[in-house]
């Protein structure tokens, strides 16, 4: 039986966060798509999946290619997917022509989503891939904090390397995102979109142009969560499925739209799978009921207060 | 939130109580019971309808007769047709399919290149199952009606075979089962069903004895809820207990990437297993294998890691699990020191082909269609029971080894002997591996059990030594 | 004869306050404006007497009965039909069909056949007949506020709310609506009509609402409410 | 002159062949069986239209209600012993009520939200009857009693035959009702409905429960024709099928969508060789089909075939035929 004491929460504690922080990634470029478009990407799993795939094939061809130079490239790789198809699919939705726009989006992206998968199914085959360990961690002992490559200990708390390399890169990328959001041109464009076409229209800016950007950079954001964690996760074309039903779970609880909501989204959800899968008494359903948890969260939330914890009035 | 919902909310809860109440104390409930006299009712009417339609069958003869359009007489076909099926999209295992298709193709090749079956080609249609059930029957009518296949092989999700052996039955066609490890399989006894594969309760009393040689005191068995994963733990569990071996069983969601909350909570066991036995397979093992090592729960000098059996694959492996080194795993089929010519034959091309270790199932997928390629030959015609007798005394050497069915219609399974024995290929090799050096391939790790086999003489090399 | 109270109505949006205690009545077939700078809670007023918003405080009657807190649907079979500032006839339904919602909302038992002769009588007065089997979407802007009023008439309501019907129309419809009104209202149907449109209003109307900042600062006859200083005041904005 | 009515040719020649596919399929059983499985798909997708096509209710819980059809009867028959029939008859009213359940939760949620609900919801219940093994099999699926006590296909084929026609029959009769005519004035604008004295709440939620009974019926007999279940039926993936076949069907036409289904299912079948890549040109069609052809491939052959020339009729002036536009369309 398990026995619960502080070391234990704690390092359940630990893991949630990791990885609600990758969960928080993934989410915040759904979120920015939603923000703009006013559109649930049903295809970010598999933007995420290609992502990974992507980093994994350039560090396999280009042997000595710095990890981080992966990301990004697999990072521009999803863009070009993501721009493309809102060039294609969802312009009409930007120019307000469709019946239904909602419907629409949901439907189209998902028959996106749906396609990348099967197509990747088709090219590469079902094997499971998996880039090798970017950074290894230096060897070091230091009282009851212990390194070795693969995993830091803090005491009883084992956190793995590639999470935390992941971890931190979507530290990164989310500040400079709220970085550009909040600080550039192109963030103010975002944003005056996200606010009010007309009015930014009116200010010189072009909503069309900041539709597909905003499109571009959610998928490009997906992609590189991917790239960071294709050397944690064996990758598989599949893989991308439960990831952007987290990612849901997320944007909806953090408030659809709202990039801190996203952030803090991420991390409740990771805490409270870790939480509900360690301290559920029977440990068979406990872990089979793992994706559940979020959902119940999630489903509530949509009842009670549909519009998250930061998202604004619709 | 709205009253409306809550009280929707309530009543859903309450009803499902009630579900869950009534299914608890097997009772009728009273609303069942008044809606039997009615429907008992129309039920007559249905039967009646039924047999009408069955009377205007008869009369326009729309029923097809016996379905099976195979011809019995070699000489009316100029090529031999053989069914073969296995998962090749989601929700199936399309590793497992996948692998299988290749090695039934290469199989192929083989036997076409030592002039075929009754010296006609032999040609296999290979369906996909999606390792959903209701696909298993549709495939196998398919198969059996549709392209006139006069044998099946193959096979990967036990829950697909099940279904598959009941249409096969029905229209009286053979089946030699390469991957579904079930009981209930050769269980069933039916004339047509045969097997290659091992059975559940085969494998878990290797996995049990094994453990026990190990000198294992508790045992943590992590397996996916799956038609794979529950079985196997159960048996596993239970034949550990028959050994006094404690164990506990963590069922996982198939397919789960991350493990973290489940490992915690293995470390956080008030005693530290001796053996982590993952019943876990594809991709979600190698997350385990993975995270495991990160998080130091296996493999340790105290706890030793037993790997699923994709860990075969030596590559795929290091590159998914960098930190394995000495995790032990199962391998079903040969050791290298027993491979034979059709072995050694079979595994040169497979790895000239995908570059890959030959998995057990490739090996029984392989084999299985040499098998009933050779009943066929000794039947010398096409006609169902001349095959199954001809299978039933079966007598060659495969890549796995001898190939014999003991128990059948002419010898019956005693009763001494588990009825899945029926039918059933008594000595697949169930071998245990170790790893002992990083990146080291399938054929370089050390046999470790049965003892016979031993390459370095150990049950297991300890954790951090080079032998 | 119908008769809506509406009595000390207060509308809080959290800090906002939209509404502040309106109160007036409505007395058999009037014809009413109700005007008042932008912002001043002209259609938030409508929403409440259509039930789309609940007072946080005061109520409004119909007939007596207590409306306000009703959902829209219950009021709108009361007998209080409204429009939209923008149009929203159901475009993916043909103009026959839209005519028939309201009927059959209105009489569950009513036959089909009765609604089907009396949207065409209708579609015909607004010279829309041929238009019947048209998809809405597919008709002008102009034709769609038409279909809105045919819609209306459907419901047969003693009260018609009208928010902003001249707004944006050209001439010729901006008659046929003028016109609409002045038939119905001669029906005997009362009308509450929302316009910025001060010249149209002053003449068809025969009592003006106005509202400012959410209060109701003058109620009387056009040509009283014309030369009300705190109506000059609350459009030209106080001179010192 | 009297121009010949294509509607009644077409209805009349698709009836003819589908009462005599078991002739024409004799010795085919394989065939049959699908046909049987198409038209299981029909029904689902052409409730499904009706529920998001009509009432613009975007439910991803389609396959849900599916499942509760299916595992209900199962379990049934499993703990208290009742018939198929009696099972089915049951867990169709199961179906209304969990729908009726999902309905009033959803009253708020549109668009996204809704879709996502929804998902949620059949994933939930995925996970749980992979999770309570003991109740419910788990993986391994949960065996059924047949439902007619006969080896051979055809009374199952007119049987679901029978159960589509009268499902498509009173779905039309439906939306030729004042339900139809509400279902689409809120998917239109319900704040207008709502104005015009439209009861909202109860015609959102009547879409629930009617599609999902449906979907329920289908399901329970679906599942005692195939004498198993799994919870692998409720995957997004099978969803997205039923979704894509009402797409490309016509997600706004209900014979539309059954026969999108039907086609769909049948070249499904038939392209089964090609593995993965039939999956991929399948999604390819669907992004197609709702950028360029929003009302699907099949429902604008229809229109074009008999809609088109009953307003013709119509315009010049035959009121009969107004009604039937007018509720058909």
């Amino acid at each position: 039986m398990v026995e619960i004491n502080l070391s234990f929460l704690l390092r359940l504690l630990a893991d949630g966060l990791l990885i609600g922080f990758i969960y928080a990634l993934m989410a915040m470029g759904l979120t920015l798509i939603f923000s703009v478009l006013r559109v649930v990407s049903f295809a970010h799993g598999e933007h995420y999946m290609i992502g990974g795939f992507a980093a994994y094939y350039l560090l396999e061809t280009f042997t000595g290619l710095h990890p981080l130079v992966a990301i990004l490239l697999a990072g521009s790789v999803t863009f070009a997917i993501g721009a493309v198809f809102e060039r294609i699919f969802l312009r009409p939705l930007a120019e307000e022509k469709v019946e239904r726009p909602g419907e629409y989006a949901i439907l189209v992206t998902f028959g996106l989503g749906f396609f990348l998968q099967y197509l990747t199914l088709a090219l590469i085959g079902p094997h499971p891939k998996k880039a090798a360990r970017y950074f290894d961690l230096p060897a070091f002992e230091l009282g009851p904090i212990k390194a070795t490559a693969a995993t830091l200990k803090l005491g009883t708390i084992p956190l793995s390397a590639t999470r935390l390399t992941a971890a931190v890169i979507a530290v990164v990328l989310m500040l400079i995102m709220l970085y550009l959001i909040h600080h550039t041109w192109l963030g103010r464009g975002l944003r005056a979109v996200s606010q009010d076409k007309q009015a930014a229209a009116v200010v010189g800016i072009n909503p069309l142009r900041m539709s597909t950007l905003a499109f571009g950079m959610g998928t490009m954001l997906a992609g590189m969560s991917g790239a960071a964690l294709v050397p944690a996760f064996a990758w598989v074309p599949a893989v991308g499925a439960p990831a952007a039903v987290k990612s849901y779970v997320i944007i909806v609880l953090g408030g659809m739209g709202s990039i801190p909501g996203a952030m803090l989204g991420g991390l409740i959800i990771g805490v409270v799978e870790a939480l509900g899968t360690g301290l559920l008494p029977d440990p068979n359903r406990a872990f089979a009921y793992r994706d559940a948890y979020g959902m119940l969260i999630f489903a509530l939330v949509l009842l009670l207060r549909p519009r998250g914890l930061f998202g604004r009035q619709e | 939130m709205h009253r409306k919902q809550l009280l929707a909310l309530v009543a859903m809860a309450v009803f499902l109580m009630l579900l869950a109440a009534c299914a608890q104390q097997a009772g009728t409930p009273q609303v069942v019971r008044e809606t039997v006299v009615v429907t008992q009712e129309i039920e007559k009417v249905v039967t009646q309808v039924v047999e009408v339609t069955k009377e205007v069958e008869r009369v326009v003869e729309v029923t097809p007769v016996a379905g099976r359009c195979a011809p019995t007489d070699p000489d009316e076909v100029d090529k031999i047709l053989i069914g073969a099926t296995g998962p090749l999209s989601a929700p199936g295992s399309v590793v497992g399919g996948l692998v299988m298709q290749w090695s039934l193709n290469i199989a192929v090749k083989h036997i076409n290149e030592a002039g075929g079956v009754l010296g006609k080609p032999v040609d296999l249609i290979f369906y996909d199952t999606e390792g959903l059930p209701e696909r298993g029957t549709a495939v196998a009518e398919r198969l059996i009606t549709q392209d006139c296949v006069v044998g099946i092989v193959g096979e990967y999700h036990s829950a697909v075979g099940l279904t598959m052996m009941e249409v096969a039955h029905k229209y009286r066609v053979p089946v030699v089962f390469a991957e579904t490890w079930n009981d209930k399989i050769t269980g069933s006894q039916y004339d047509e069903i045969f097997r290659i594969a091992p059975t559940s309760s085969m494998v878990a009393e290797a996995d049990a004895n094994y453990i026990q040689d190990l000198g294992a005191e508790f045992v943590v068995i992590v397996a996916e809820n799956s038609d794979y994963g529950v079985p196997a733990s159960e048996a596993t569990k239970e034949r550990l207990a028959q050994r006094g071996i404690d164990s506990e069983i963590f069922l996982a969601e198939i397919g789960t990437q991350d493990w973290s909350p489940i490992i915690a909570r293995i470390q956080a066991l008030d005693r530290t297993p001796d053996v982590v036995l993952t019943l876990v397979t594809g991709e979600a093992s190698y997350n385990f294998e993975q995270q495991a090592a990160e998080a130091g729960l296996m493999p340790t000098e105290e706890t030793v890691c037993i790997a699923n059996q994709v860990a075969i694959n030596s590559e795929e492996f290091w590159q998914n699990v960098p930190d394995g080194n000495y995790c032990v795993f199962r391998k079903v089929g040969l050791v290298p020191a027993l491979a034979n010519d059709v072995t050694r034959k079979f595994e040169a091309e497979y790895r000239q082909q995908f570059n890959r270790f030959p998995e057990s199932y490739a090996l029984e997928a392989y084999d299985s269609l040499l098998i009933m390629a050779d009943a066929i030959n000794r039947a010398g015609s096409l006609d169902p029971d001349a095959i199954i007798d001809a299978l039933e005394e079966t007598d060659m050497i495969g890549a796995q080894g001898r190939y014999y069915f003991p128990y059948g219609r002419k010898n019956p399974v005693p009763p001494d002997e588990p009825e899945w024995m029926w039918h059933q290929w008594p000595d697949p090799a169930v071998l245990f591996l170790q790893y002992f050096e990083k990146g080291q391939s399938a054929d370089e790790a050390a046999v470790v059990w049965p003892e016979k086999y031993q390459t370095h003489g150990t049950f297991l090399i300890p954790y951090g030594t080079t032998p | 004869m119908m008769e809506l109270e509406v009595r000390d109505v207060h509308l809080h949006f959290g800090g906002i306050r939209a509404l502040n205690g309106v109160s007036f009545s409505v007395r058999g077939p009037e014809l009413i404006g109700l005007i008042g700078p932008n912002g001043a809670g002209k259609t938030t007023l409508t929403n409440v007497i259509s039930g789309v918003y609940k007072p946080s405080q005061g109520a409004v009657y119909l007939n007596g009965e207590r409306i306000s807190g009703l959902p829209p649907y219950q009021i709108a079979r009361r007998g209080v039909g409204r429009t939209f500032q923008v149009t929203r006839a159901f475009r993916r339904m043909t103009v026959l069909e839209n005519m028939l919602v309201p009927a059959m909302a209105l009489h569950p038992a009513g036959r089909r056949q009765e609604f089907v002769d009396r949207a065409h009588e209708i579609l015909r007065f607004l010279t829309m007949d041929h238009l019947a089997l048209e998809y809405a979407r597919s008709l002008s802007g102009g034709q769609q506020k038409l279909l809105e009023l045919g819609r209306l008439l459907m419901l047969d309501p003693d009260l018609i709310i009208l928010d902003e019907p001249f707004a944006g129309v050209h001439p010729k419809l901006r008659e046929t609506i003028w016109e609409f009104i002045t038939t119905v209202h001669q029906q005997g149907k009362a009308f509450i009509i929302i316009s910025h449109d001060m010249e149209t209003i002053f003449t068809l109307s025969q009592r003006l609402l106005v509202l400012n900042f959410g209060q109701l600062i003058a109620d009387g006859p056009p040509e009283q409410v014309k030369d009300d200083p705190a109506v000059i005041e609350a459009y030209l904005g106080k001179e010192e | 002159m009297k121009r010949v009515d294509w509607r009644w040719v077409l209805t009349g020649g698709a009836l003819v062949l589908a009462l005599s596919a078991p002739l024409l399929l004799s010795g085919y059983p394989y065939w049959l069986h699908v046909a049987i499985v198409a038209y299981f798909y029909a029904i689902l997708a052409s409730s499904w239209s009706l529920l998001a096509g009509y009432a613009g209710q975007f439910s991803f819980a389609h396959m849900a209600f599916m499942a509760i059809g299916a595992y209900g009867s199962g379990l049934m028959g499993k703990y208290w012993g009742t018939t198929p029939l009696t099972g089915i008859v049951l867990s169709t009213l199961l179906a209304g009520l969990v729908g009726l359940v999902i309905g009033v939760l959803c009253l708020r949620l549109k668009g996204a939200y809704l879709a996502l609900f929804t998902i949620a919801f059949s994933e939930v219940l995925r996970l749980t009857l992979n999770a309570e093994l003991d109740i419910t099999g788990g993986p391994n699926g949960l065996d059924l009693a047949p439902l007619l006590n006969t080896t051979s296909r055809v009374p199952y084929y007119y049987l679901m035959l029978a159960l589509l026609l009268a499902s498509l029959g009173f779905m039309y009769w439906l939306a030729g009702s004042r339900f139809g005519l509400f279902f689409r004035s809120i998917r239109e604008d319900e704040e207008a409905a709502a104005a015009m004295g439209v009861h909202i709440v109860r015609y959102k939620v009547a879409a629930f429960v009617i599609t999902a009974m449906i979907a329920g019926l289908a399901g329970g007999v679906e599942a005692h024709y195939i004498g198993l279940i799994t919870p692998n039926i409720l995957i997004l993936g099978q969803m997205s099928i039923v979704i894509a076949m009402a797409v490309i069907g016509g997600i706004e036409s209900l014979i539309g969508a059954a026969i999108g289904a039907i086609l769909i299912q049948f070249s499904l079948e038939l392209l089964r060789e090609l593995g993965n890549w039939r999956l991929v040109a399948f999604g390819l069609l669907l992004m197609l089909t709702l950028r360029f052809a929003r009302n699907g491939l099949i429902y604008p052959l229809i229109e074009r075939l008999v809609l088109y020339q009953a307003r013709r009729a119509v315009i010049e002036g035959r009121e009969q035929k107004a009604k039937q536009v007018g509720e058909g369309a």
